[in-house]
């Protein structure tokens, strides 16, 4: 199992590092720099100033170099210097990661929890108008875009209903601490993670019942039967569980996805997370701002898909801890 | 038709009667800052969000009021010379930075000093600064190479924000660790600052003017989308929507909210006005005739109107009304795409592909863009609309890569200081955003902004700019299109937040909150 | 065979009609069937795929799919009707009354929980016992079945076991609360044969100390030769004949089970000409074969060692057989032989071409001359391509005219006993028997000199194996080929092959001719194979 | 092909999603014709509600542009960004998917190592960087669609190649003497076509999701008139004109909805083991 662990965190260390070259060349294609940016925000330039900032930005170096200095950087975990925000980047990941990794993380366990206990319901139901149910609204979350689903809720619970906070992480002056500031921050959660959650929940409604009613065929439940099992159990015990496994690689595969929908959720939701950070930066060309969150998300990616697997591992026997 | 549905909004005064209210002490207001500001300390950073954030902060020696009279700031007086060359400022005595250290002459100067390296604005503004000395610790005297007309209008505090020079001299001043905590000398002090949630300042209880501010402090919210912003009003969670805070067509309904506050004052000082730069480099828009065609085809009352639900006015040249020697007595450029037709029949134009780029500032400027594209293909242009964001239009307009290219730019209340450089032959220059991007160039235009800027008293600039601004309007060199006014809507519980010319920038220092 | 005769019926099945859903061939799965099981008997069920035996087993457990119905019948046990249960009284019958041992025990245990779990479930279905007990019982019961190290077993997954230990925790399961009746269906057909001698004993000797009526289902006639107190035939959902073993055996009444009992191969190798032992068609020198699975950074790598020294000739127009069972290597050594998969080491040549020193283009020159025939009918053809183009593809890419490889084809299909009309037809509108003859006319398309066949009759039932093998037979002699016939079979092998070698983990331990292997089987593990064969005690002329 | 088209028609979403999507194809091929006027020309007073006037049923946006020239308009336009990129993704992913699990080894290896790269970074933002730095163009939004798409196809097709590289009538392929390219071309690919069509339906489906997307944030192509522009240039209005982005939502929503319709159809009639259920 370590040396499971430690093979994929070294293949892991190329991945990310591939990442950096590739997205380091990337954003440097952009049109436009950091300068360009700052210059407009001045209210007033010329040539001069222009060039001041370049150099202030190291960006007067041949790229090689610049590439060179970033890498030797991220060696050592330092992500640079965030022109813009006159910050180090790990300092200004590190302020917007925890939201991130709460807004994610709540997004996935609702939408695993949920999409498992739908899908399970479709499923021992198949054929009813239940299933029809689960089935047809499971679609429609999954074809409607995510932003779409946050304004809607925000229109909804907000401004009609008036029991939700429309934006941010906390009630900002409030001050709360404790249990009271727990709450809080859970009331500011829920709809930016049910409107990840939704999405997903629906995939993994999907994925639960398609994988459900497949594995209800296999031999073991037809032995299960002929024990004289009760049907929950055996739905419960063996086809639940077995049809689990395909949900767990997918919920590995979706890791990406889930991080990325964040960059839509935090924006209408006002989330100070990472996802926000990431489309701020682009347009700011803020280079190793950009650069820094890319590699915090694909680590996190990449941590993730570690976790799923070894959850699979664990919850299947068969799969021994070999690359 | 089209006017029926314009509003009516309320710009009324409300200063003037919050006046006759006894002012209420405590409370915090809640305000919107969009986008995020890089950072607050003001000498380095310039952009919107930071003026008005730091404009609370720190303080210039003067301030300006809504018809741009100066008023006291730091400097309690001031005095100019009859040649119009000396500028002597007596500093306010009692003043304290943030951290309890006296303020005086040396932080001018020691301002002065670093302005010049690290703001583009303050080093143009002044080039004819010969020398500025300190006689004593609360005299500071200015003296310039030549008269320079708009020279009192310069000390506005984003244009000039006094910094502490005992925080920050013998170190860089851009990589100081202090920035991200700013020590000013204004009504309020910086607290804290939870990067992508808010900024929170706090009440200076030491301020130099007795009894203010009246609120206890201000939470700058920080929500990235336009319409979570405007709910966040309307869900009572802020009190102050700044001006461009929400899209121009959510202003309405917003606007007609239950005890809601609109006032389109507080710009003055900055006058933004919005034209179309248009590229006399290329084939097509170098003919006079067509540039003239475009003023023609595009219908500004309907941007007014509709883009803009009728604030600003639609620009009649060069200038805005609010700027010294505006004059309205010029070539007109009414709505005629049958005349624009003519005129590009007559120019020659063959159906050339020509590239429009709009401000990527969000959905109003996407529909303006939009807008103008349908108003030139109807006359028979073909227009092709560029996307970009923010750093891809700046690169495209300082390398002059463009065709059309919408902008909007502030003019700081003289013609001097905002309107010629973007007209003058010496402000080409390559790699910059804000002078003369369109590369028009006429000699006579160039000798009377020349004269202008330097010529005394009022009377004969007066004569000059008239002159210079017909000249303009004929020659069409960009697009001029509307004085735009941006609307900052409150909660009518708020009092007495806009009262200069430059509005929320340094306004919290009068607002207080009716209970 | 002295069995107590006397009891009235443990179960009782009576006129049971299975209706098969419209779109199926035939109305019933199962037409009319009535079998009485009496403890203390073991009744096999016997007949080929589709027969609807499978039918008849499921149907005692109530275990039928939902797309077939009951029609008529009844099912009586312990004096109740079970058809007529409802899904609680149903559970109480299964497990308890009558238990079930399935096919392939690899899919028919949960691959996720350990096996003494699986075994206690038994008990908490009826919910009988506490925890402790039930553990104790799962051990009783690992120890009844003759697994190793109980203890450790219990706490094994599934994929933990051998195949055969396997089948005899599921079997333990079947037994944990000692039912009156047991049914098993096909219960040995996954398993190698050695492994198959040591189920029967066992099925056979539990039935015994707990006088179980068992229903055995099964194609095999050997099987039934050495497990079965009475027979019954089945062919398409109806009994064609039904007796004591020794009746049927000795004395079949109806023509299918003559047909089917002349069908299974004889143990006696027939007497085969001898061959010029000098023309030799292939020859393989010392293949060496380790398949490596990386263990990653801090585990040795796992190596199996699928072909170790193998060396072995066939002469022109003889056929070699290469058995063992399965994991014995025989598989990959003909895939070697094929080129198919790359050798560590050695040499294998066809007249006087190196095969393993060629490549790429002049690899592809040389196929030809060696030819395979697969095992699997459904997966050896491809679906979406017609059947001309099947066996007209390798001759094309040879560089023959399509239109000369086209009639080519045509005839083809006449010498394999289809007609012409099958060139423009697909795969899936052939039955299994049909697609090996279309696996042959394949590998004949390229004029080869040598046919591999792996496993080529396993898949088929017995009477159609016996008409396959026999025009493989006749297609050798014609042609004048050699073989490499693959097989685990040993039945199979005596009937065809002139010499055969045995094969075990990788090693060839006994390479000899046919009859004389048969007759004096040198290395142990020859003999424990041969003894392993079924059906050599039964009363019938398969002995 | 007469079987499956009798598999497809017995799935009732599929019919329901078949019947949406020719009908969206329809309006895109031929809504053009029937309706010339350009969904940018603003032709009536801004914030007209829908069913107000005859002449614009369905209402007017910020600038008096006629809602349902914009759905006619836009389908080509989101229709065709699904299907091209979608395209162009199974013209990378298949037969870099194809070529990995058929060759196996250090080809795979290396193929698989730069497909898990590219599902290592997260796809929306990759996506959005891609068109931003591109400009925001027709071509730059299906070309980074397409590129952050194409690895689970690759994928897919990988795994599918290499359970069907054993396949006995693949390796009877090989002893006969056929060359890679045949036997990739001819007789695996065909065979693994089924998963990659019911993946390639679901993937249109996404394609128009995730322009969508791109242009409520502002980077989709101003030129042209799409769904996912509509919507994102409605959303700040959405209070007082809920009509500009709630028709085109409902028009992604149904788009969308029939692909994945027709993806479960085509599941359920190419996948041979529900054909076979009754075992």
């Amino acid at each position: 199992m370590l040396s499971f662990v430690a093979q994929r965190i070294v293949k892991g260390v190329f991945v990310l590092l591939a990442i950096i070259v590739m997205n380091f060349f990337l954003i440097r294609i952009a049109p436009g720099d950091p300068a360009a940016v700052m210059a407009g925000e001045a209210g007033a330039s010329d040539a001069q100033f222009v060039q001041q900032l370049r150099e202030k930005f190291s960006l007067d170096k041949p790229l090689p170099e610049q590439l060179f200095i970033y890498v030797k950087g991220v060696a050592s975990l330092d992500l640079g210097f965030s022109f813009r925000q006159q910050m180090p980047v790990s300092k200004l990941i590190a302020e917007r990661l925890p939201a991130t990794l709460l807004l994610t993380l709540t997004a996935f366990a609702i939408s695993l929890i949920l999409g498992i206990t739908f899908g399970t319901l479709a499923a021992r139901f198949a054929g009813t108008w239940a299933d029809t149910a689960i089935t047809v609204s499971a679609l429609l979350f999954y074809a409607t875009p995510i932003f779409w689903v946050a304004l809607m809720s925000i229109l909804l619970f907000s401004v009609y209903l008036g029991w939700l906070p429309s934006f941010g992480y906390e009630t900002v002056g409030a001050n709360y601490s404790g249990l009271a500031h727990v709450k809080d921050v859970a009331l500011h959660l829920i709809m930016p993670a049910m409107t990840i959650g939704l999405f997903f929940m629906a995939t993994y409604t999907r994925m639960t019942r398609a994988s459900m009613l497949e594995v209800k065929r296999l031999d073991f439940v037809k032995t299960a039967r002929a024990k004289g099992l009760r049907d929950n159990i055996i739905q419960r015990r063996h086809v639940l569980r077995n049809a689990l496994l395909p949900v767990v690689t997918l919920a590995g595969v979706h890791s990406g996805t889930l991080v990325g929908g964040a960059v839509l959720t935090e924006t209408v939701f006002a989330w100070p997370g990472i996802g926000r950070l990431l489309y701020e930066a682009l347009l700011q060309r803020d280079y190793n701002l950009l650069l820094g969150v890319f590699v915090v998300c694909s680590a996190m990616v990449l941590i993730f898909n570690l976790v799923t697997d070894l959850v699979y591992r664990l919850v299947d026997p068969r799969i021994e801890f070999a690359s | 038709m089209l006017k029926k549905f314009v509003l009516a909004l309320a710009l009324s005064g409300v200063s003037t009667m919050a006046l006759a209210q006894e002012p209420k002490i405590g409370g915090t207001i809640n305000a919107v800052i969009q986008p995020e500001p890089p950072g607050l300390m003001l000498a380095l950073v310039q952009n919107g969000p930071t003026q008005m954030v730091s404009g609370n902060i720190y303080e210039g020696l003067l301030r300006y009021s809504k018809t741009l009279e100066p008023q006291p700031g730091l400097a309690e007086s001031w005095t100019i010379s009859p040649d119009a060359k000396t500028y002597t400022f007596k500093l306010k005595q009692g003043v304290t930075w943030h951290d309890g250290k006296p303020f005086t002459a040396a932080d001018v100067l020691f301002s002065i000093e670093t302005l010049k390296v690290t703001h583009a604005r303050a080093r143009n503004n002044l080039v004819q600064l010969d020398k500025v000395e300190a006689p004593d610790d609360y005299t500071v005297v200015f003296t310039l190479k030549q008269p320079f007309g708009p020279f009192i209008g310069i000390f506005e505090v984003g244009s000039m924000p006094i910094i502490p020079k005992h925080i920050y001299e013998g170190t860089d001043v851009k990589t100081n660790p202090a920035n991200n905590t700013p020590i000013g000398t204004g009504p309020f002090m910086f607290k804290e600052w939870k990067k992508g949630s808010f900024i929170q300042l706090v009440k200076n209880p030491n301020y130099h003017v007795k009894g203010k501010p009246y609120i206890d402090g201000i939470y700058w919210q920080i929500i990235p989308d336009a319409a979570a912003r405007s709910v966040a009003y309307e869900t009572g969670k802020v009190d102050v929507l700044p001006g461009g805070s929400i899209e121009n067509f959510d202003v309405p309904r917003v606007s007609k909210l239950p005890n809601t506050c609109v006032t389109g004052d507080g710009w003055e000082f900055f006058s933004p006005m919005a034209w179309m730069w248009l590229n006399n480099r290329s084939p097509v828009l170098a003919n006079k005739k067509v540039r003239q065609a475009i003023m023609y085809a595009v219908d500004r009352e309907f941007a007014k109107d509709v883009i803009w639900n009728g604030l600003g006015k639609v620009a009649t040249g060069p200038s805005s009304s609010a700027i010294k020697f505006y004059t309205d007595n010029v070539p007109k450029y009414p709505y005629d795409p049958a005349k624009a037709k003519a005129l590009l029949k007559e120019a020659g134009y063959k159906g050339e592909k020509v590239r429009l780029m709009p401000l990527p500032y969000g959905e109003t400027w996407s529909r303006w863009g939009e807008a103008v594209k349908q108003n030139l293909v109807d006359v028979g242009m073909n227009i092709e609309t560029i996307a970009t964001d923010v750093p891809g239009s700046n690169q495209k307009n300082m390398e002059w890569d463009y065709d059309i290219s919408f902008t909007y730019l502030y003019q700081y209340g003289d013609p001097a200081l905002g309107v010629g450089r973007n007209y003058v032959t010496s402000a080409i220059q390559k790699g910059q955003l804000f002078n003369n991007l369109e590369g028009y160039s006429n000699p006579e235009v160039d000798k009377l902004f020349e004269e202008g800027a330097v010529a005394t008293p009022d009377s004969k600039r007066k004569e000059i700019y008239e002159k210079v601004q017909k000249i303009l309007v004929e020659d069409v060199p960009v697009a001029w299109q509307l004085e735009l006014q941006f609307p900052t809507i409150t909660n009518c519980k708020i009092k007495n937040l806009i009262t200069t010319g430059i509005g929320v920038n340094d306004g919290f220092r009068d607002a207080w909150i009716d209970k | 065979m002295t069995q107590v005769l006397s009891k009235s019926p443990a179960v009782s099945i009576k006129n049971l009609k299975i209706a098969l859903p419209k779109s199926a061939e035939r109305p019933y799965a199962v037409d009319g069937v009535s079998i009485d099981l009496i403890p203390g008997e073991i009744v096999c069920v016997v007949g080929e795929s589709g027969s609807g035996k499978s039918m008849c087993a499921h149907a005692l457990m109530g275990l039928l799919p939902d797309t077939v119905k009951t029609e008529t019948g009844e099912v009586l046990f312990e004096g109740q009707n079970l058809l007529k249960l409802d899904e609680s009284g149903w559970r109480n019958v299964r497990g308890r009354g009558i238990a079930m041992v399935f096919q392939e025990p690899m899919t028919a245990l949960n691959p996720l929980m350990r096996i003494g779990e699986q075994m206690m479930e038994m008990f908490e279905a009826h919910d009988l016992l506490t925890p402790k007990e039930r553990r104790a019982k799962a051990l009783n019961l690992a120890k009844e079945v003759g697994l190793p190290d109980p203890e450790r077993i219990i706490r094994a997954y599934p994929h933990q076991l051998s195949g055969g230990q396997r089948q005899r925790a599921m079997i333990a399961m079947a037994l944990a609360l000692e039912p009156s009746v047991l049914v098993a269906d096909e219960p040995t057909t996954a398993l190698d044969v050695t492994t198959q001698a040591q189920i029967l004993k066992l099925i056979r000797n539990l039935q015994r100390s707990r006088n179980m009526a068992v229903m055995f289902i099964t194609h095999d006639f050997g099987v039934v030769a050495d497990i079965a107190d009475r027979v019954v035939v089945l062919r398409h959902g109806k009994i064609v004949e039904e007796g004591s073993i020794d009746a049927v055996f000795k004395n079949p009444q109806h023509d299918y089970t003559k047909a089917l009992l002349a069908a299974v191969p004889s143990m006696h190798p027939p007497v085969r000409a001898p061959l010029d032992e000098n023309a030799k068609a292939v020859e393989v020198i010392g293949l060496d074969k380790t398949y490596v699975t990386s263990g990653g950074w801090f585990k040795p790598d796992r190596r199996v060692q699928a072909a170790n020294e193998v060396t072995f000739s066939i002469m022109q127009g003889e056929t070699v057989g290469l058995v063992g069972e399965s994991g014995s290597g025989k598989s990959s050594v003909a895939r070697l032989v094929m080129r198919l998969i790359e050798a560590d080491r050695g040499t294998v040549r066809i007249g006087d071409v190196d095969l393993t020193a060629l490549e790429g283009k002049a690899l592809r020159e040389q196929r030809h001359r060696i030819q395979m025939i697969f095992q699997d009918p459904f997966a050896s053809l491809n679906p979406r391509r017609r059947v001309g183009n099947i066996i007209s593809d390798g001759p094309i890419a040879r560089g023959v005219a399509p239109k000369v490889a086209m009639d080519r084809a045509r005839e083809l299909l006449g010498m394999v006993g289809l007609d012409a009309g099958a060139l423009d037809r697909y795969p899936h509108e052939f039955s299994g028997g049909q697609r090996q003859r279309l696996g042959i006319a394949r590998a004949l398309a390229m004029d080869p000199e040598i046919i591999v066949a792996d496993e080529a009759v396993s898949a088929l039932d017995v009477s159609v194996q016996a008409q396959v093998l026999k025009l493989l037979e006749d297609l050798k002699a014609r042609l004048g080929l050699s073989m490499l016939f693959i097989t685990h079979d040993l039945r199979v092998a005596a009937q065809i092959c002139d010499r055969i070698a045995v094969m075990q983990r990788g090693v060839i331990v006994e390479l000899k001719p046919t009859a004389q292997l048969f007759a004096a089987p040198e290395h142990p593990y020859t003999r424990e194979l041969l003894g392993a064969v079924p059906g050599q005690s039964s009363p019938s002329q398969a002995a | 092909m007469k079987k499956f088209w009798k598999l497809m028609l017995r799935n009732p979403g599929g019919v329901i999603g078949l019947v949406i999507i020719t009908f969206a194809i329809f309006i895109a091929l031929f809504g053009q014709m029937i309706f010339p006027t350009s969904p940018w020309r603003m032709v009536q007073r801004p914030f007209l509600p829908p069913f107000t006037n005859p002449m614009v049923t369905l209402g007017t946006d910020a600038l008096g542009r006629d809602v349902f020239a914009g759905l006619i308009y836009g389908a080509r336009v989101s229709l065709l960004v699904g299907l091209v990129s979608t395209t162009v993704a199974l013209t990378i992913g298949v037969p870099l998917g194809a070529i990995a699990g058929y060759f196996g080894g250090k080809v795979d290896d290396a193929l698989m190592r730069f497909t898990e790269f590219f599902q290592t970074i997260p796809s929306f933002p990759l996506a959005i960087v891609l068109v931003a730095i591109l400009q925001p163009s027709i071509y730059s939004i299906v070309g980074s669609i397409a590129i952050v798409s194409w690895p689970p196809v690759a994928r897919l097709v990988r795994g599918e190649v290499l359970s069907l590289r054993t396949r006995e009538y693949v390796q009877a392929a090989i002893v006969t003497g056929q060359s890679n390219t045949w036997i990739i071309s001819r007789e695996i690919l065909p065979n693994a076509l089924s998963p990659v069509i019911v993946l390639a339906s679901l993937m249109v489906a996404n394609a128009i999701l995730l322009e969508s997307s791109l242009s409520f944030l502002g980077l989709g192509d101003p030129n042209l008139m799409s769904w996912g522009y509509m919507v994102g240039a409605g959303r700040t209005v959405i209070r007082q004109a809920w009509w500009i982005t709630v028709f085109p939502g409902v028009a992604i929503l149904i788009s969308v909805l029939g692909m994945n319709l027709i993806g479960e159809g085509l599941n359920d009639a190419l996948n041979p083991r529900l054909a076979k259920d009754s075992r």
